[in-house]
């Protein structure tokens, strides 16, 4: 790999934004690599996570945008609460994943993660609170061949066990959660992948 | 009528690009009583000192105002020019137009005109400078070492060898400090005691040297030349007139569970009986075989005739009687003139709790609490001859020798979240060495170092660590650990190799941790009892961090070795004999020459006397116990009034006196109020 | 009012020590930091050596604040000189209030040798607050008056 | 005692986590302590919020924060830790900075002072452990056990700021107080692979497979959690995990809130034992001191023999 770097580039608008959101200046971050040390999911990043801070260091949007990293995360938090230099690497992985969807540029090869997150948020915005049932036909639905067979015998042995249930619960005021999510929706360019 | 020379200096493009400094001359030349005034690329130049020391003849200037630079930096050199002159030095002043001026604003019409406004605050204040004598003090030529490591030993034996005395006083039992703990050192590999030991003995041959062993400084009194200084002789319950060091009292001692400091508290299976663990000292005890003075102390925390009241086997098999339980702590006062602090460091320990100093520890590393994740200095008494393994690598917990062994750098260090923002500088080399004698020692083994900079900067220190690599096949990862846990008999290492973008996992036997060297935890308080400054993590701060790298803030007081920062061998004996150099010219002269800005109380012929009405309140503010009471008579020896008097041996030139005298009868010479009033009147003009 | 506010650059006395804060400023020049040119420093040895009435007479020769800065608390080069000084101006602020001066135009501070940053601060921060302030009016007729030959 | 509730969705009945729902209400019944659910509570969101869209995720908590606080709620029992932390984080964030409480308030159309605080059972528990003390009807025999806390309950630290984040103890001196042994062990704070329990199982397996193998290891009989998360990946994907750690596992997961009403004893039926993937009759008539049954079983590799 070859990174041609330019002024423009390594102090790019971009950068800024990251680190606004972020809160923090990532030229804070002396790469020790702690946070990758400590990830549970590093062996599956192929940016483990003192990466994803180096492009962002080095102002790389594209490749940092486009990784598989910010999505194989778990969200243990383990990284952020052992860094040395309070960078918040967790906290980045978040940042990157806002932005890589307002950008359109969502990995694909993790679109299981992804719809799933989606299948999740939808279920939520039709009843309030989620629907288990509803969330797993959803997620299966988006890709019925790959997902459809995944887990068969375990889903009949939790019906078995009465779990999940089949009736939804709902909030009383569902319509409040819709509006919540529409004065909420991240800002997308129009070839973005809707969130549902 | 006063005839001022004024000359500004461009300071090559670092004043002249800025301000506009012929402009100022100019201005300046019309000020009243300014009698000359010019400016010149480098005033502190030969041609520039010249130029002053010209314009003293050619205008019978009265005083001189270089505009310049800080005066901390140039204004005994100009002061030095215009004595040569014949113009009394202290008629001479600087107004800094470089720090406070050029240097710090960007708007050069601005930056001229405050420039030309410094400079005529400084005009206005000498025109009422008055010529003042330096005060002659006499030197004690006896100086106090505070602490008996390697610092304290390389000083006074120099400045004892350049034929002066030396008191030092050490808080442990023998002298020898960290370095007597240390195995080989980098990057020559030389045994540290080897090298060490003839040294302490030395110290304890020489004729001009007094040695305090198991004592700390209580209080310093005094100043340069004439510090009085309070030593607590703690009760060390053995007489060392009487006692002869053959160590019956230590081999029959009946408490022999207590850990060691000397051995950093690590302690090992007796592979004899592995019941038994080696590495603790008994009750009364000398830290090592080659302590200086060879005589043991009784550690009363732990002693059964101190905390039970029985036992006392020690007293019965002394064959001198030395023991004395009864002996209680002692004060005495040492007369030095001059101090070398060298208190040395302590290394950070990751356990959880600690009220000395604030940290949090590394949870994620077990905060310390297995028994084969230790620190380096305990590491270091695994692989000493003199340590409790004879110099076996062994694991604390089971005594198997490690076949596998990882080193952390970095453990406290440059961690802002955890422990210290400051590198501690020795952890990459000491590390490199550890794993080169480790491998010399268990030949099938392998070392592991996780790193974040490999900081080997020094002469041959490259090599040396090179050598760890490409010789000893110690594999260096880049990356910081984020957690060590058992599993099984073996300690899991959960790291990363930012070189290879990859987390790596490694199954060690032990772990050692450099933990961050940090400063003493009573620093403070022996900064406070020396009036000297520290840093905000406690290390004593030089006087000037290039130029004046061993002394303090505070005159006849200077530093050598860890106490004033992280520091390695080589660099801790340089500053060492530094230090003594420094203190040995203090001594060459038989007295001392003070800057004469000190306090001075009216005095007037009859029937005036003094101002002073003697309500003694400079007495109470003076930090310095300088003010004393003279009567004042008349001819005929009748008491007119007792008035306030200032030994200028004592005066620092605080000017608290000063500023708190409600007859104004006491004033402070160079800072008095006539030329304070005349630089704030000099505020108004534009 | 606000337009002349604009231009207005007020005058800023210091009163510094010779040990920590006067090298605190020696290191911000030496840092380059940059900051308002609207202090002038006169040294002292010690913040303990500032007489109230210096700060009472700036204010008549036309200062419009007046700072006085010293070691910290504990590093007084002269062991307690700065605690004198402390206690000297909360005395000080009702004789301010007596004659006149607004007790905001006089600030104490503590900027030690090391901190050159904290000193571009203070005077940044200080020549706003003084630029929010306003010139100090009070002793205008006395400076007419002390204009001429003093 | 009165405490305001936030079951949040696992733990609604027929959902995936119902036993802890069950054991949870039913345990602290017993302990006296009436429960006041958040009216119309919503979803905090969960991992897919948190991953995907922070400002809706802050929006969802501070209403049922803010609904919390207008019910007159000072400490909401929010069991299971994710939600907790959502909860944590968001409570956080807009105390902190009064712009986001601005934007969180306008979305969900409520006002919030910020006076409602998430505490997990845990927490709970062990500020309370006098009273649990108090009410254990029978001491539970002394059977080792492992506790998980999982990565949400003391991380972040700065949210939760309860118990020590590295090295946690308070749910190994709750199961002690109850007469369980506890096993010292080195994955109490790992994560589990939480919200990849569907779309990424993979990660799952090898995570849980780690944790699980390293609690047998210890020498525990079973491991006792307290989050619904932890319970699905390390109960229902025990098999998947025993094979990708290759080892033979068959640790039974209870919940704390489980355990607990035994202690108080409260029937196995009414803490819904019965439903957990990794077969417990065992573990729980050991628990009871009643005779072994014979061991019976359908869960899926559950092969019934306990000890290894």
């Amino acid at each position: 790999m070859k990174l041609e770097l330019s002024r423009a580039q390594v102090n790019s608008e971009w950068k800024r934004e990251v680190e606004r959101r972020l809160g923090r200046e990532v030229s804070a971050c002396y790469q020790c690599g702690k946070c990758s040390a400590g990830c549970p999911v590093a062996y599956e990043m192929f940016h483990p996570i003192h990466a994803m801070m180096r492009l962002v260091q080095l102002g790389r949007k594209d490749e940092a945008l486009r990784s598989r990293s910010q999505w194989v995360c778990v969200g243990c938090e383990a990284c952020s609460e052992r860094c040395p230099k309070d960078v918040d690497p967790a906290r980045l992985m978040t940042v990157l994943r806002e932005m890589a969807q307002e950008e359109g540029c969502v990995n694909a090869d993790e679109s299981d993660i992804y719809d799933f997150h989606q299948s999740f948020l939808s279920s939520l915005k039709m009843f309030g609170r989620v629907y288990e049932m509803g969330l797993v036909s959803h997620y299966k639905l988006k890709s019925p061949i790959k997902r459809g067979p995944q887990d068969m015998i375990t889903g009949l042995q939790m019906m078995r066990r009465g779990k999940p249930g089949f009736l939804p619960h709902r909030v009383q005021n569902v319509a409040a959660i819709r509006r919540i999510y529409e004065r909420t929706k991240l800002q997308k360019p129009a070839d973005d992948r809707d969130s549902d | 009528m006063s005839r001022i020379g004024v000359f500004i200096c461009h300071c090559g493009e670092n004043i002249g690009s800025v301000v506009d400094c012929p402009r100022v001359a100019a201005t300046l030349a019309e000020h009243p009583g300014v009698a000359f005034a010019t400016d010149y690329k480098y005033m502190c130049s030969d041609p520039g000192q010249n130029l002053i020391k010209q314009a003293i003849d050619d205008h019978k200037l009265t005083g001189v105002v270089v505009s310049a630079c800080s005066p901390r930096m140039h204004e005994p050199t100009f002061r030095n020019a215009v004595a040569e002159k014949g113009l009394n030095p202290f008629l001479c002043e600087m107004a800094n137009i470089r720090e406070h001026c050029s240097w710090v604003h960007t708007d050069n019409e601005a930056a001229t005109i405050k420039a030309i406004e410094l400079v005529r605050l400084m005009v206005e204040k000498v025109k009422s400078n008055e010529a003042l004598e330096p005060i002659h003090v006499p030197i004690t030529k006896r100086a106090l070492v505070i602490g008996g490591g390697i610092a304290g030993i390389q000083a006074a034996l120099d400045i004892a060898n350049a034929g002066n005395e030396v008191v030092i006083v050490e808080r442990e039992p023998s002298i020898g400090g960290h370095m007597l703990q240390l195995s080989e050192t980098f990057p020559t590999l030389d045994c540290s005691q080897c090298i060490l030991t003839p040294k302490m003995v030395d110290i304890a041959r020489h004729p001009l040297i007094t040695l305090h062993t198991w004592s700390e400084v209580e209080k310093v009194d005094g100043y340069i030349g004439n510090f009085e200084v309070t030593v607590r002789k703690k009760a060390r319950s053995v007489d060392l007139d009487k006692c002869t060091g053959c160590g019956a009292c230590m081999q029959k001692c009946p408490s022999r569970k207590i850990l060691s400091e000397f051995n950093a508290g690590v302690t090992v299976p007796d592979p004899e009986n592995p019941k038994k663990r080696l590495g603790y000292r008994t009750a009364i005890y000398t830290p090592c075989p080659q302590a200086v003075p060879n005589k043991p102390v009784i550690d009363r925390e732990h002693c059964l005739k101190f905390t039970k009241g029985k036992c006392g086997v020690c007293a019965k098999v002394c064959p001198t009687n030395a023991i004395d339980y009864e002996q209680e702590d002692e004060l005495i006062t040492e007369k030095v003139g001059a101090v070398v602090v060298a208190t040395g460091y302590q290394v950070w320990s990751v356990a959880e709790a600690a009220k000395d100093y604030p940290y949090i520890g590394y949870g994620e590393y077990g905060y310390g609490t297995h028994p084969d994740i230790i620190n380096g200095l305990q590491f270091e008494r695994l692989l000493s001859a003199s340590g409790p393994t004879a110099g076996r690598v062994v694991r604390p917990s089971d005594g198997k020798v490690p076949q596998t062994v990882v080193f952390l750098s970095c453990v406290g260090s440059r961690d802002n979240e955890k422990g210290f923002t400051y590198c501690s500088k020795i952890c990459c080399m000491y590390l490199s060495k550890h794993a080169m004698l480790y491998k010399h020692k268990v030949h099938e083994g392998q070392a592991y170092n996780f790193y974040m900079d490999l900081r080997a900067g020094g002469k041959t220190y490259d090599e040396f660590s090179r050598r760890t690599i490409e010789e000893d096949g110690c594999i260096y990862l880049r990356g910081r650990v984020s957690r060590i846990y058992p599993r099984g008999d073996h300690l899991v290492v959960q790291g990363a190799d930012t070189l290879s973008n990859a987390q790596v996992e490694v199954e060690a036997d032990l772990v050692v941790l450099a933990t961050a060297i940090i400063a003493q935890p009573d620093a403070e308080a022996l900064a406070q009892k020396l009036r000297v400054a520290y840093d905000k993590d406690h290390f004593f701060a030089e006087a000037h961090p290039k130029l004046r790298p061993v002394e303090s803030q505070t005159a006849g007081i200077f530093f050598a070795g860890t106490c004033q920062g992280p520091k390695d061998i080589p660099e801790t004996v340089a500053q060492a004999s530094g230090a003594a150099a420094k203190v040995s010219a203090l001594f060459s002269a038989d007295e001392l020459e003070r800057e004469p800005m000190v306090a001075h109380v009216h005095r007037a012929p009859p029937p005036v006397y003094s101002h002073c009405f003697g309500c003694f309140f400079c007495e109470r503010v003076c930090p310095y116990g300088a003010i004393e009471r003279e009567e004042l008579r008349d001819r005929k020896g009748n008491l007119i009034k007792t008035v306030a008097k200032v030994n200028e041996g004592l005066c620092a030139g605080c000017g608290l006196c000063a500023a708190s005298c409600r007859a104004n009868a006491i004033t402070l010479r160079g800072f008095n109020d006539e030329q304070l009033f005349a630089v704030v009147n000099a505020i108004g003009e534009q | 009012m606000s337009a002349t506010q604009q231009e207005f650059e007020p005058r800023i006395v210091a009163f510094v020590c010779n040990w920590c804060t006067y090298a605190g400023a020696d290191l911000a020049g030496t840092s380059r930091l940059k900051y308002a040119s609207n202090v002038r420093v006169i040294r002292v040895p010690c913040s303990g050596r500032v007489d109230p009435l210096y700060i009472v007479k700036a204010f008549e020769r036309g200062a419009d604040a007046v700072l006085v800065s010293g070691c910290h608390p504990g590093d007084c080069h002269y062991a307690e000189g700065n605690y004198y000084a402390r206690r000297r101006f909360t005395v000080l602020r009702d004789l301010l209030l007596f004659l006149g001066i607004e007790p905001q135009r006089v600030q104490f501070s503590w900027v030690s040798a090391a901190e050159g940053a904290k000193w571009a601060d203070l005077i940044n921060d200080l020549t706003e607050k003084v630029r929010a302030i306003g010139p100090f009016e009070g002793y205008k007729e006395l400076i007419a008056a002390a204009a001429g030959p003093a | 005692m009165e405490l305001g509730y936030y079951p949040g969705c696992a733990l609604k009945a027929h959902a995936t986590a119902l036993e802890f729902g069950a054991s949870t209400e039913a345990s602290l019944a017993a302990l006296g302590v009436e429960l006041k659910e958040v009216p119309d509570w919503n979803c905090c969101g969960a991992s897919a919020g948190h991953m995907t869209n922070s400002a809706l995720t802050r929006a969802l908590n501070v209403r049922n924060l803010a609904l919390a606080e207008a019910a007159g709620m000072a400490e909401i029992l929010s069991p299971c830790p994710l939600c907790a932390k959502e909860l944590a984080i968001a409570n956080l964030e807009v105390n902190e900075d009064p712009a986001l409480l601005k934007a969180a308030e306008d979305a969900c159309e409520m006002t919030y002072k910020g006076t409602s605080r998430p505490i997990t059972l845990i927490e709970f528990l062990h500020n309370n452990r006098d009273m649990v003390a108090e009410h254990i009807k029978t001491k539970l025999p002394a059977i080792k056990v492992a506790c998980y806390y999982g990565c949400l309950h003391t991380r972040p630290s700065l949210a939760m700021g309860f118990d020590n984040t590295e090295q946690p103890v308070t749910m190994d001196e709750l199961c002690r107080l109850l007469g369980l042994e506890t096993v010292e062990w080195s994955h109490k704070t790992e994560c589990c692979g939480a919200g990849f329990t569907m779309s990424k199982p993979t990660v799952v397996a090898r995570l849980t497979g780690r944790i699980l193998s390293a609690a047998a290891a210890a020498g525990a009989e079973a491991v006792v959690v307290s989050c619904p998360m932890c319970h699905a990946n390390l109960d229902m994907r025990q098999a998947e995990a025993a094979k990708d750690a290759a080892v033979d596992l068959h640790l039974p997961i209870l919940y704390l809130s489980q355990v607990l009403g035994l202690a108080l004893d409260l029937t196995p039926k009414t803490l819904s034992l019965g439903t957990h993937f990794v077969d417990t009759t065992e573990i729980v008539a050991r628990l009871r001191g009643e005779p072994l049954p014979v061991a019976t079983t359908e869960a899926a590799g559950a092969d019934g023999a306990e000890q290894e």
